[in-house]
């Protein structure tokens, strides 16, 4: 059943996805107006995901996020001004400039990174569960990956680990029905990735990943489980990507017709319905959340625009712990 | 002749060569329906069907194993990894498979394979997306490693690569495929492997540079003319097999060097090639070997600092200054 | 239902069995003698597992197998000559010396190797299948690893590929309980092997690997399946090695008990008592077909003592098809 | 002093760091209850628990992952990948992950980590359990690259491993395990990463030589000492950072250069070596660079091809006689 979840929390969730929604919105227009270098792969239509688990965790836990990172970052915390100025490669960005949208993080806030490897964060994931236990905490990690993902080496090898040594891993896969232009009947003989779990007799359920409330319901017992060191869990979140694998592709791969049926499960005016009807929200609040978020990423854009480009030299920079070395 | 991009010239020889030879096969990420991320195979899962252009799951190790397991029953498969950045996923199967299986089994095999993948920087791809790495291919006995500069190139070492009988790494660079254009014959043809090509000639220095560079170094010479300066510049096409023999008989001309690579210096391939001459041509050598090529960092996103990271005509035309003018320093 | 197999080929599964055993019991003598370097890993212990699948198994079929090859090797029709004299180090061995136990193979029989890395052989199994596939053949591979070996990333790759192609392999994990020191309850959370199938939604089945019978029922199933273009099968055989690792492991890691145990389910006696039952052979001709094995691994021990080694200059030929080239 | 074999020095630097700090921990295959294939970790899963040292499945790329995550997290993974043949099947962890992340994350990481593990032939383990890598190391930005040659510099390299806060590859060469033995010191202590170690003095000719081939160069040394050349012998101990200024320094002095290494020359760490003496030392130089490497094939089983595969004293030797007697031929 669930759990009776403060209106504070619920307002929280609803602000991570709606700026999600907002600042991924904006990042298409810049791309789209040539002011954004490199790939950029967007989360719009999957904001119920990242909210629902995130919003589980605390300053102690980790995640590990991949290419399509902007929608975990939001969610875990990161900062919008620094993210975007990111994008941009100035060097008030997260990186300094140094990553770009494939490779923001914060570790400070346990975002250990998005990742442009498929299949780059289960290992991780599990190393950081690792950590957590060798030293006696109860945090927990959180492994976001794509269906397609699920079937790299590394997918299998991060759960084996984590299942055999009962680490504290939610490993949440977004199945949104494609790898790129594959869609999942052509990658994979089996409808649910969650099928998966028992290869490595962990639990494995399937959940809406379009209703925010079953998403953080199911991650919720999964993080429980974890923290009370009963081991990894698998979560498959059902959801679909709005826009191209990423800004610019043609998407020839997929009808039409697909994407319309797709949008029309918003996963954001869904969650608007229920806190309404839970008295959550009024539309009046909802224009103000948008309104105020709104700002705040036209702010971000602004902060980015007006920041500098790093200096030439910076290049050298960073690559060790201790200075540069002699090659 | 007609022109055609350094994508369109790789596609027409993979095009060429599948209606010739039912044996070749294509298979990897998103090559059918989509055609490639950076379209070098589009239109082949039209024409040959998706039996013979095969869109993989993202399975690195699956993709060069099939190549493997295939190549041994008969068939010759031209795998496509993504982006070269990836190699660490399914490096094994190229490493200990594929290279080594016919010295293994003394000489009892014939894995006739071709990997083709991306590498290099240019887009804003950033760390794991743009880089160049060329010499662990070369370090791997068993493999070849094929490096084209330009669209007539790209052509006539991929039609040989799929008729070579072994494991053939063929490596693109991105930002050739829609930059560079150039005339190419309709008709198949085959360019030999270890034939380097001199791309421009001259005599007061060699440059030898790869891919990209090749391009850059063109530039710098083009500069250095109006100078007076006279650059040959290099083209090694292969670089397993590699044609010491072209590149030392420029230097004994020249009795001057400098390489261009935009990998990594610290174990490239431009230290294979400054060593190779320092060994064999070092009589003729008037003074020390320079490279140019990328700093000891992974590629940086930002624009600017990318720009930075590519070895640039200024650079190149640095160090041939170096070469040609001052005392090496002590 | 057991299909009726006729006496002949009752006799050959018998008489592969022996000369693993045979074989393999004299290998570890010679090495033991320092007759044979680098490291040998035995198979004594698992003769019906490599017997009963590759009795199904015909010329234009394929296996890929292990670090523990000999056995494969042997079941599918490797010379003995060949291959002492490949263990040898000699000129005339398969390898021509090059390759030692770990590399033997035999491409003419369908072998496409031992193989000395965990794992490499499922992506090539999948690879030979799909040749067989593409040119319209109804070939199988045989795809042979160990319980350790379903840890690795390639295993669930080359699974995966298999399924979602529906290629004609038959996956065969020699369950022995070991991966070198390390026992399957602390490398995996699961005890079946074959619970893996559900991840590829193909059939995965659990069979006594000490009864060749068993096997060979189980493995003409999967085969039967596969040349039907059915896909791939997982078969579990569970077994136990009864040398350490590699000749000379002291394996720490064991009771002797456990060991004890297993050596008295031997396969061959089982098998024996089987074959007497059903009349297929008397006590005398096991005792002749012994007798006769051992004087083959004998021959093939001589064959080798006498042979020559590599040629120095050989060490540059059989890099490349087409001679060597200028580096 | 009392002496120690090459795995006992190592096992003793790692047992000592255990003991001071509690972040140190070990994971890999066979480490723990076996104690490493090698004996390198013989008795540390006794003294310190299952906890602190991990017997990890055969999964190679989880093993490397988890270096990174638990150092992301706080601690000082100490893994082992059992041969450097096997980092094909989980060389992006290292590339793309370890080696990176500082750089793509704009600095703000740390990430303590050391990759063990063995490389090297003579030990009839063939082609996937013999090769040298070193250099496919080196050319990654983001690695520290370690290849120690005797007990000491063993023990001490791997000390300043476990402390130096960055992602570092250790590489062992397995013929030096057991028969390599030397004296270390009882007690702790490191030696910098970046100097490089003149492991003889000479005047007539610089060997730069790694790993067991420094054993080989000393050998070969020795002998020609009896016919009065005087060799120097400069053990780099680092690959990553290296130490130029110490080869620049003998060469300067001996105006000659050998380099050893067992890897295959194409684009290995010696290509490394003699290119930035090509470079820098140019004019010092009185004739061509020599390289002495393992011929371009596979590792062969056959121990009469082993043997031959291994560069010896012999071939050293030759080289030492061709960069001191005739003029380098055209
Ligand atoms: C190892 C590796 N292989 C391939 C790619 C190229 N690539 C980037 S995203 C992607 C598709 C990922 O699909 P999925 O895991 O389902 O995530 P989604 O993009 O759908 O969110 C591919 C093939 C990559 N970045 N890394
Ligand atoms: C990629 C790789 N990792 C590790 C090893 C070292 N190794 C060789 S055999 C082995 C154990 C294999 O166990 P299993 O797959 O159960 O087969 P078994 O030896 O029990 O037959 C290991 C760890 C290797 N050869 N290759
Ligand atoms: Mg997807
Ligand atoms: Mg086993």
């Amino acid at each position: 059943m669930t759990e009776k979840i403060e209106n504070e929390k619920l307002l929280a969730m609803y602000k991570s996805m709606v700026t999600i929604r907002l600042f991924e919105t904006r990042v298409s227009e810049l791309f789209a107006a040539g002011k954004l270098p490199g790939f950029i792969h967007l989360y719009i239509g999957e904001e119920a995901v990242a909210t629902g688990v995130c919003a589980h965790l605390k300053g102690q836990d980790y995640i590990t996020s991949t290419h399509r990172g902007h929608g975990h970052l939001i969610a875990k915390g990161g900062d919008l001004n620094m993210m975007m100025a990111e994008l941009y490669g100035k060097r008030t960005g997260y990186c300094k400039g140094k990553g770009g949208s494939m490779h923001i993080a914060d570790v400070d806030l346990g975002i250990l990174g998005a990742n442009g490897i498929v299949g780059g964060g289960p290992p991780i994931a599990a190393g950081a569960a690792f950590g957590i236990k060798y030293q006696g905490g109860d945090g927990v990690v959180a492994c976001f990956f794509g269906d397609a993902a699920s079937n790299q080496g590394t997918f299998h090898e991060g759960l084996n680990l984590a299942s055999v040594w009962k680490l504290p891993v939610i490993f949440v896969c977004e199945n949104n029905l494609y790898g790129i232009s594959v869609s999942q009947a052509r990658h994979q003989n089996i409808s649910d990735v969650a099928d998966r779990a028992n290869a490595y007799d962990i639990p494995g359920v399937v959940v809406d990943g379009n209703d925010v409330m079953a998403v953080y319901e199911a991650a919720g017992e999964a993080i429980k489980r974890a923290r009370a060191g009963k081991g990894p869990s698998l979560i498959e979140c059902k959801t679909y990507r709005w826009r191209g694998h990423f800004e610019g592709d043609p998407t020839p791969y997929r009808p039409k017709s697909e994407v319309d049926a797709w949008m029309k499960k918003d996963p954001i005016p869904r969650f608007e319905v229920a806190l309404k009807e839970m008295g959550v929200v009024t539309d009046e609040g909802i224009a103000a959340i948008k309104k105020e978020i709104s700002e705040k990423v036209e702010a971000a854009v602004k902060f980015s625009e007006e920041s500098a480009w790093p200096a030439l030299q910076e290049i050298l920079d960073d690559v060790y712990t201790g200075g540069s070395v002699a090659v | 002749m007609r022109t055609l991009t350094f994508a369109n010239a790789l596609n027409e020889a993979l095009r060429q060569e599948m209606r010739r030879n039912p044996k070749v096969y294509i298979a990897g990420e998103d090559v059918g329906l989509y055609g490639g991320i950076y379209g070098v195979t589009a239109g082949l899962f039209a024409e040959f069907g998706e039996d013979r252009v095969k869109d993989t799951p993202i399975s690195e190790s699956a993709i060069i194993g099939m190549a493997v397991g295939s190549s041994a029953a008969g068939l010759i498969p031209v795998v496509e990894i993504m982006f070269v950045d990836f190699i660490g996923v399914c490096m094994d199967q190229l490493l200990n498979q594929a290279a080594k299986m016919k010295y293994m089994f003394g000489g009892k095999a014939k894995l006739p394979m071709v990997l083709r993948t991306t590498q290099g920087a240019g887009h804003g791809a950033a760390a794991q997306h743009s880089q160049c790495l060329e010499s662990w291919f070369m370090h791997v006995p068993g493999l070849k490693v094929v490096v084209p500069s330009t669209p007539y190139d790209a052509k006539g070492l991929l039609t040989t690569a799929m008729r070579d009988g072994n494991p053939v790494v063929f490596l693109e660079h991105k930002y050739l495929y829609g930059t560079i254009e150039g005339e190419v014959p309709e008709e198949q043809y085959e360019i030999p492997f270890g034939k380097a090509d001199i791309k421009r000639q001259g005599k007061d220095v060699t440059v030898v540079a790869t891919m990209h560079m090749v391009h850059k170094a063109l530039a710098a010479a083009e500069l250095l003319a109006k100078d007076g300066v006279s650059v040959e510049v290099v083209d090694p096409r292969t670089l397993t097999p590699f044609d010491e023999d072209t590149i030392i008989e420029s230097v004994k001309k020249t009795h001057r060097l400098v390489v261009v690579t935009e990998e990594v210096a610290h174990a490239g391939s431009s230290a294979e090639i400054a060593a190779r001459v320092a060994d064999k041509a070092f009589d003729y050598l008037d003074a020390g070997i320079k490279r140019v090529t990328a700093p000891f960092t992974p590629v940086p996103f930002s624009p600017v600092l990318e720009q930075e990271f590519i070895p640039s005509e200024a650079k190149i035309i640095e160090a041939i200054h170096e070469v040609l003018g001052k005392a090496v320093p002590a």
